[in-house]
């Protein structure tokens, strides 16, 4: 059985006093396998984000309403007590987060910063940990980690400092990692870099990864299973090759064209997405996506369209009428990270 | 750091100078001098021309000024028209007592406000919230006096649990050490002093940290509700880390550093409102000595007394800028 | 393409970027003042301030007795500790000399008022003024405008340095005593905080973006603050000004209270009234409890509109 | 009106006040009761304000006379509760009939609290001190009392100064002291009782004479000796133990070899508490066992709660002020004479002043020798203001109306007060009164005896009983605070000024004070006693009308 099963997870804002309710995740469900990579994929605001919080348990208990369920082995996430998840949190599920300066304590050392994940789920303590966090730094390939304990985050260079942070989410060899745009506050070249850390930890570590990105070169590049997401519901979910190769939501495949081709002749055009997220319709009335949406015909008004396989086995789509050719990729085969890494620009 | 110090420490020396023309020129705008101050209605106009002349009152302005600079430089304030003693002398006599009210002060300032300015800030919109916004707003809003008149007719006079004036029982003679009466009892083991010193420090203390008080609840809820969101918090959080350490080692650490900066500053205000605090509870610290020194125009005192207050001010200020380097590393490089 | 024509055309990005921000600056108004139309604390606050000056305005018409005359002077026994509470023609009694203490409060909300605002007036003009110069010669004065810069904060430092009752207290004894005094004494008190604040945000708004394109297309300097810097660093300074009525309230309270008030007592102003009541604190508790419960109330009234505005306009207490 | 001491009014103020008591929880009881139980063999009294020097000679002020008597005693005294001379440490004293000559028998078997013997070296020892006072002693801020009885000393380093009057003083014996003057002197013998004038030990004096007062800077500074405990040795009951400026308190303990009855309680503690209502306050909270200046509002709340609060008789005058030179309107007498029936003198005793307090009809207390009844009176009367006005041809009068704030003296107990009332009533005959607040040192007491304010109020206690002592300190010539010059009055009061013989002198100011009322140069308001109270386990001392309580009648219940 998966290790993660997410089922018809739903999140809620607002209610309390008078602020009107807004649904950011509505009802998304997929599985993460033992060491599987999967993909979160969609533009910001549709609810990734989101979804990795309340599986973490971060959300803020007020004005805030679950629904569905998210089981790690066996237990249900959304109902486990606060005490719960802090045992399980960084010990079990671990997560790296999108902006390292902001994500790190100004004022506390990088090396406190990590003892004290080892202490809290390792018990280890003074020399024996700074041991093991110097370890772990070197380990995420950072340079003199003795000395850099003692730094600071603001001493430290971007790419370091998101270094650090996956050092910290490792620490404990968490059995799922969860990283939320781990790489898009860094330059191009750190990105890439990062991006290898991660693959390497995940493949040594049999460690599972919910790679949560808009940018669907880190997709390419990582991921087995992808989940595209738009307003808050899985639009499609196919394994990576079947993806890339035929994208069959309208959306999916709008995402897709829209990476710059490096072999595109000089002049033609990028094929961008028309609107942006804003302009949608409640899915109670038909498909979010209708009003941005080439091949939106009236049908795609009658109600939420259902999640069906119509092609290959376990390549879910939700569109009345899916896209039937297929985009041509540079990248299709064995995607190269660095070179796509750059690629989705399309949120 | 010793640069910042130093650098510091100069600058001090142009603002002394400046203030202290400034109040020259004020003060000798005023008429008078300490004749009519001690003869009272017995004061005829020629004595009062005798010993303002037998002062050098009736020199012009600028040789007064030169003398006033002269013994400035010797470090000499003068002397107090109301006591007839050396203004330095008074205020070593008196300013351990408003040293040891402000600190009492404070310390409940601190210890009160900052849990709970934090509970508030945790609680957002709850009753402790509401309770301690509301009540600090109200610390800011009562006149210190009238405050000092409520709480000392209610707990002094109504139910006698604490004196009305003074620093020590006049039954109580302790050795004096330092001048800081609590302190001078655990030294001599009069702890029977020290107490008694201590409950007369209650209400004054009280009184006067009501507005610091006020103050660092709210600095503290604000900046506890602004860093609570911060991205590194949700990252300690992420890690499972006990409550108490996110509070202590995440939240509390990066919420205190405008706070500390508040704290300097109120120390300075705490001075004006000893003034008023002092005088209700007729406490023999500076503020009472200075508030008939107000009435009563004994320049010397007043101009002395704002000399010292821009030094201390300044101090403040220098030590609250070496503490914040010393909690932020930021701070530190640059 | 010619030169003139290059910087119409930079000019004009300019102008856009300028208006760009500054209409960003009014919508962050718009903004702000729905927020304050939903706070709790705003509606409480403007409810007091209005019920406030409304007794301030028809206070002395609405008087019942003259809040002068010792009408009742014969009834008040001082020297035996006999004093007359409240009764039918005299809702909160008599005061110390016989007079009726409802309507020299009703009449004394219009003094406090006055106070209040002339004294935040002149802290928050002359307060402007240094702190636009400063603010202004420190963004664009290069070093001269440095130097001038650091000067002026030098005595703000000063004024700063001093404990604000002192300096009231001070002025108010070399200038003699009058209602203008106490009105000077405090607002001076105000006048570094405001000056400070007004540089503060005007160097932040300074280092902004839109400043900088400005300022790098070489706008006419003044053109800059004029048009740019200074509209959007003025919300600290309203929301100070608020506050600044309160705290003006209170020190006015405290200078009457050092016996440096409003020169005759038998105009009625709540500061004077309290300090003068606390002497029968014993015996007529209720004397000093009236002005002083005005005060506070009123007080309190501006401290709350000035947070809900600070909340409201700063994004970051938002939650 | 005791209804206003209402539960509710309580519960406001406890409201207001719990919102912000944080740790008022922090104390016991009987801590707090200490000071009481200590009380038992120490007595704390409360003045108003800090003394100036411990040496009664550099004094010129009641808070500092109040701690000095204690501890000092002269050749004369005033009968305990009375204004009568008596025999203080000369048991009998007489002069020639040209009142140059004053004889003493001494006191005998008197110590000083340094052990020295009294006799008559020691008294002429003290007055060729002070006659032969040089450099800043020679200040009236320092040697005030000293210049008024004697005007000046050996060498005069001012020339504005007189001669001294003091010529000489002899040891007849060592019981007998002669002190001789240049000429009668109203201020003789009442000046022999000042306790500015109390006698010291010789030894002491040797020391202080080491000492010099300095005029440095902007202040006279007192001799360091004056300051504290220690040199400092007089006759008195009490003798020094310290002075604690921080806790702004002299403590003194009982002098056992007192000559007379040895003082009832152990220690004397004698402190400052500036404010009325603190001194109120310390003492129903049993901080102290007794204060002076007693507000009028409090005499009857504490007499309720049944503390002591003993009436002093009244030796001092409140009055209504006048500079004629400030306001032309002023010099017509039918203008004063308006603003005196104007006034209601009635209802301000009636209201403000405490118990027995009387309206004023002339220059001095009735227990003064040379009041009389036979002065014109001007009774209240607000119709024949206004005529009297408009026969002047003043009925749109307008008049500067100086007032000190933040003071309270022992003749006006809260001048703001009687201020409002003395306003509304010119204001009710028609006058437009401007007020001129001042603080009372120095702007106040500068202003007015420039002569800069038209109306004002000023008094004055008596230093000893002799009318000159009132009468003379204001119209024994032309004095700018009254700014006029009316020599049948001068003359008058200076009549009696060298007059020797007692009773010419007394029908003197008789005299002095009909002509001074006939040409009414200020309005006398009232004489007052200066409240007093003790605690409810206090028997209070013998009060006395010119303040001097002596400390060492006090036990306790």
């Amino acid at each position: 059985m998966a290790l993660l099963s997410v089922d018809e997870l739903s999140v809620t804002f607002g209610g309390v006093h008078g602020r009107k309710e807004s649904t950011a995740v509505d009802g998304v469900s997929f599985d993460v396998d033992q060491g599987q990579v999967v993909g979160l994929v969609g533009e910001s605001g549709c609810g990734k984000s989101v979804t990795s919080l309340a599986l973490m348990g971060l959300l803020p208990g007020k004005g805030v309403k679950l629904g569905g369920r998210a089981d790690f082995d066996g237990n249900n996430l959304l109902t486990m007590s606060q005490r719960e998840l802090r045992e399980m949190r960084g010990k079990e599920i671990a997560m790296i987060f999108q902006d390292p300066l902001s994500s790190l304590n100004p004022v506390v050392p990088i090396g406190v910063q990590v003892t004290e994940i080892l202490q809290r789920h390792r018990g280890l303590k003074g020399e024996p940990a700074r041991k093991e966090a110097a370890h772990l730094l070197d380990r995420v390939g950072i340079p003199d980690p003795t000395r850099r304990l003692k730094e600071y985050p603001h001493q430290l260079s971007g790419g370091m400092r998101q270094r650090a942070l996956i050092a910290m989410a490792v620490a404990c060899a968490p059995r799922l990692l969860i990283a939320d745009e781990p790489t898009t506050a860094l330059d191009v070249t750190i990105q890439a870099q990062i991006l290898e850390l991660l693959k390497e930890l995940v493949d040594e570590e049999g460690t599972a990864l919910l790679m949560i990105t808009h940018d669907l070169g880190v997709v390419a590049g990582l991921c087995d299973q992808v989940n595209v997401l738009y307003a808050g519901k899985v639009v499609e979910s196919a394994d990576r090759h079947e993806l890339f190769a035929h994208p069959m939501h309208p959306y999916a495949h709008g995402l897709l064209e829209s990476i710059p081709r490096l072999d595109a002749p000089r002049g033609e055009p990028l094929k961008p997405i028309r609107g942006s997220i804003n302009d949608r319709i409640a899915w109670a009335d038909g498909c979010a996506f209708a009003p941005r949406c080439d091949y939106y015909t009236i049908e795609c008004l009658t109600g939420t369209p259902a999640l069906t396989v119509p092609a290959a086995a376990g390549h879910q789509v939700r569109c009345v009428n899916p896209v039937r050719e297929p985009v041509e990729i540079a990248t299709l085969e064995t995607p190269d990270v660095t070179a796509t890494a750059h690629g989705g620009t399309s949120a | 750091m010793l640069r910042l110090v130093i650098r510091r420490l100069l600058q001090l020396i142009p603002t002394l100078l400046g203030l202290s023309v400034l109040l020259f020129v004020w003060l000798n705008r005023l008429p008078g001098g300490p004749a009519s101050a001690i003869l009272g209605e017995r004061a005829t106009e020629a004595e009062v021309a005798r010993i303002n002349k037998l002062l050098g009152l009736d020199q012009p302005l600028y040789i007064q000024y030169g003398r006033f600079l002269k013994r400035i430089a010797e470090l000499d304030l003068g002397t107090s028209t109301q006591t007839g003693q050396p203004v330095w002398d008074e205020f070593t006599l008196r300013f351990p007592a408003t040293v040891e009210l402000s600190i009492a002060a404070m310390i409940i300032a601190i210890a009160v406000g900052i849990p709970l300015g934090y509970l508030a800030a945790r609680h957002r919109g709850g009753w402790l919230d509401l309770g301690s916004v509301t009540g600090s707003l109200i610390g800011i809003c009562i006149p210190v006096f009238f405050l000092a008149l409520i709480l000392k007719g209610i707990f002094a006079v109504e139910m006698g649990i604490f004196p009305t004036t003074g620093r020590q029982s006049t039954d109580i003679n302790a050795t004096d050490i330092t001048g800081f009466a609590v302190l001078d009892g655990l030294i001599t083991g009069e702890f029977d002093a020290s107490w008694d010193a201590l409950v007369h420090l209650v209400l004054p203390a009280v009184t006067l940290a009501s507005i610091p008080l006020a103050v660092i609840v709210r600095m503290t809820r604000a900046s506890v509700l602004e860093v609570v969101g911060e991205d590194y918090v949700r990252t300690a959080e992420s890690k499972g880390l006990e409550r108490k350490v996110v509070r202590g080692r995440h939240i509390m650490r990066n919420a205190l550093l405008p706070v500390v900066t508040a704290v300097g500053l109120l120390t300075g205000s705490l001075l004006s409102g000893a003034v008023l605090t002092e005088s209700v509870f007729t406490f023999g610290g500076i503020g009472s000595f200075i508030r008939t020194a107000i009435s009563e125009r004994d320049y010397p005192v007043l101009v002395g007394f704002i000399m010292f207050i821009a030094l201390i001010y300044v101090l403040i200020n220098l030590l609250v800028d070496l503490a914040y380097s010393l909690i932020d590393p930021r701070v530190r490089v640059h | 393409m010619t030169t003139s024509t290059k910087a119409a055309k930079i000019e004009r990005l300019a102008e856009l970027t300028a208006q760009n921000e500054t209409s960003s600056g009014a919508s962050l108004w718009r903004e702000a003042f729905r927020r304050l139309k939903t706070s709790k604390m705003a509606i409480i606050g403007g409810v007091v301030i209005a019920a406030f000056i409304v007794m301030a305005v028809v206070g002395p018409w609405v008087a019942p007795h003259s809040p002068k005359a010792l009408t009742w002077k014969d009834e008040v026994f001082l020297n035996r500790g006999e004093f007359v509470g409240p009764r039918g023609e005299n809702w909160f009694g008599l005061d110390h000399l016989g007079r009726d203490m409802f309507s020299r409060f009703l009449v004394g909300a219009r003094q406090t008022l006055l106070v209040g605002v002339v004294s935040m007036l002149i802290g928050l003009i002359i307060g402007a003024v240094i702190g636009v110069v400063s603010g202004a010669a420190a963004t664009l004065g290069g070093a001269a405008g440095r130097r001038v810069d650091t000067v002026v904060m030098r005595i703000t430092d000063i004024m700063l340095a001093l404990p604000s009752l002192l300096l009231a207290a001070s002025i108010a004894a070399v200038m003699g005593q009058s209602l203008t005094t106490v009105m000077i004494a405090v607002g001076v008190v105000q006048i570094p905080i405001f000056a400070r604040l007004l540089r503060g945000s005007m160097l932040a708004q300074g280092s902004k973006d839109y400043v900088l394109a400005a300022k790098s297309l070489g706008i006419r300097k003044r053109r800059i603050v004029v048009t740019q810097i200074l509209p959007n660093s003025l919300s600290p300074v309203i929301v100070q000004a608020t506050l600044s009525l309160a705290t003006a309230i209170i020190e006015a309270a405290a200078l009457s209270y050092l016996g440096l008030g409003n020169p005759d007592p038998s105009v009625p102003e709540w500061g004077v009234m309290l300090s003068q009541a606390q002497r029968f604190f014993d015996n007529a508790p209720m004397m000093a409890v009236y002005p002083a419960v005005g005060i506070i109330i009123t007080a309190l009234g501006f401290t709350l509109l000035g947070e809900a505005m600070r909340e409201a306009l700063d994004p970051k207490l938002r939650g | 009106m005791r209804i206003l001491k209402s539960r509710g009014a309580r519960m406001a103020t406890a409201a207001v006040a719990a919102t912000l008591v944080v740790t008022a929880c922090g104390s016991d009881r009987d801590k707090g009761d200490e000071g009481k139980d200590g009380g038992k063999d120490t007595f704390v009294f409360a003045g108003a304000g800090d003394p100036a020097s411990l040496d009664p000679a550099l004094a010129s002020d009641g808070e500092s006379f109040r701690v000095t008597r204690q501890a000092f005693e002269a050749l004369l005294e005033h009968e305990p509760g009375g204004s009568k001379l008596v025999g203080g440490l000369a048991e009998k004293w007489s002069s020639n009939p040209e009142g140059t000559v004053w004889t003493f028998n001494l006191r005998q078997g008197v110590k000083f609290h340094d052990g020295e013997a009294f006799n008559a070296a020691a008294v002429c020892a003290n007055y060729d001190h002070w006659f032969n006072w040089t450099g800043t002693y020679q200040s009236s801020a320092v040697s005030y009392y000293w210049q008024a009885i004697m005007d000046g000393y050996a060498k005069n380093e001012d020339k504005e100064l007189k001669p001294s009057n003091y010529k000489s003083c002899t040891a007849k014996d060592d019981n007998t002291a002669v002190i001789e003057v240049n000429k009668a002197s109203a201020q003789l013998p009442g000046g022999f009782s000042l306790n500015a004038l109390a006698i010291h030990s010789p030894k002491s004096i040797k020391e202080m004479e080491k000492q010099e007062a300095t005029a440095k800077g902007d202040a006279i500074t007192y001799p360091k000796y004056s300051q504290e405990a220690g040199i400092l040795a007089g006759t008195g009951p009490y003798k020094y133990v310290k002075w604690n400026k921080g806790d702004k308190q002299v403590e003194m303990t009982r002098f056992d070899d007192y000559w007379g009855e040895k003082a009832k309680v152990k220690n004397l503690v004698i402190k400052t508490i500036d404010t009325e209502d603190g001194r109120r306050q310390a003492l129903q909270a049993g901080d102290i066992d007794g204060y002076d200046l007693v507000a009028p509002a409090d005499v009857k709340t504490l007499e309720d709660a049944g503390y002591e609060v003993p009436t002093r008789d009244v030796f001092n005058l409140l009055y209504l002020g006048m500079t004629q030179s400030k306001n032309k309107a002023l010099q017509k007498p039918e203008v004063r004479q308006a603003i005196a029936h104007a006034v209601d003198r009635e209802n301000l005793v009636k209201t403000q002043l405490p118990e027995g307090g009387k309206v004023a009809t002339q220059f001095m207390p009735d227990t003064v020798a040379g009041y009389t009844d036979k002065v014109k009176k001007y009774e209240f009367d607000t119709a024949k203001a206004k005529s009297l006005l408009k026969g002047a041809g003043e009925s749109k009068l307008k008049v500067d109306f100086c007032y000190p704030t933040e003071v309270s003296r022992p003749y006006m107990p809260n001048p703001q007060d009687i201020f409002e009332l003395v306003k509304n009533d010119l204001e009710k005959a028609g006058i437009t009164v401007t007020p001129k607040p001042m603080t009372w040192a120095p702007d106040y007491l500068d202003a007015t005896e420039a002569g800069s304010c038209a109306l004002h109020l000023l008094g004055w206690t008596g230093d000893f009983n002799d009318g000159y002592n009132f009468i003379g300190t204001w119209f024994a010539g032309k004095d700018k605070q009254w700014g006029f010059d009316d020599k049948k009055v001068f003359d008058a009061v200076n009549a009696g000024a060298e007059e020797p013989d007692a009773t010419k002198r007394v029908a003197d100011y008789e005299a002095a004070n009909v002509a001074i009322m006939d040409f009414l140069p200020g309005l006398p308001l009232s004489s007052s006693p200066p409240g007093i109270a003790f605690g409810k386990n206090v028997n209070p001392p013998k009060v006395s009308p010119l303040t001097q309580e002596n400390f060492a009648e006090v036990s306790f219940k």
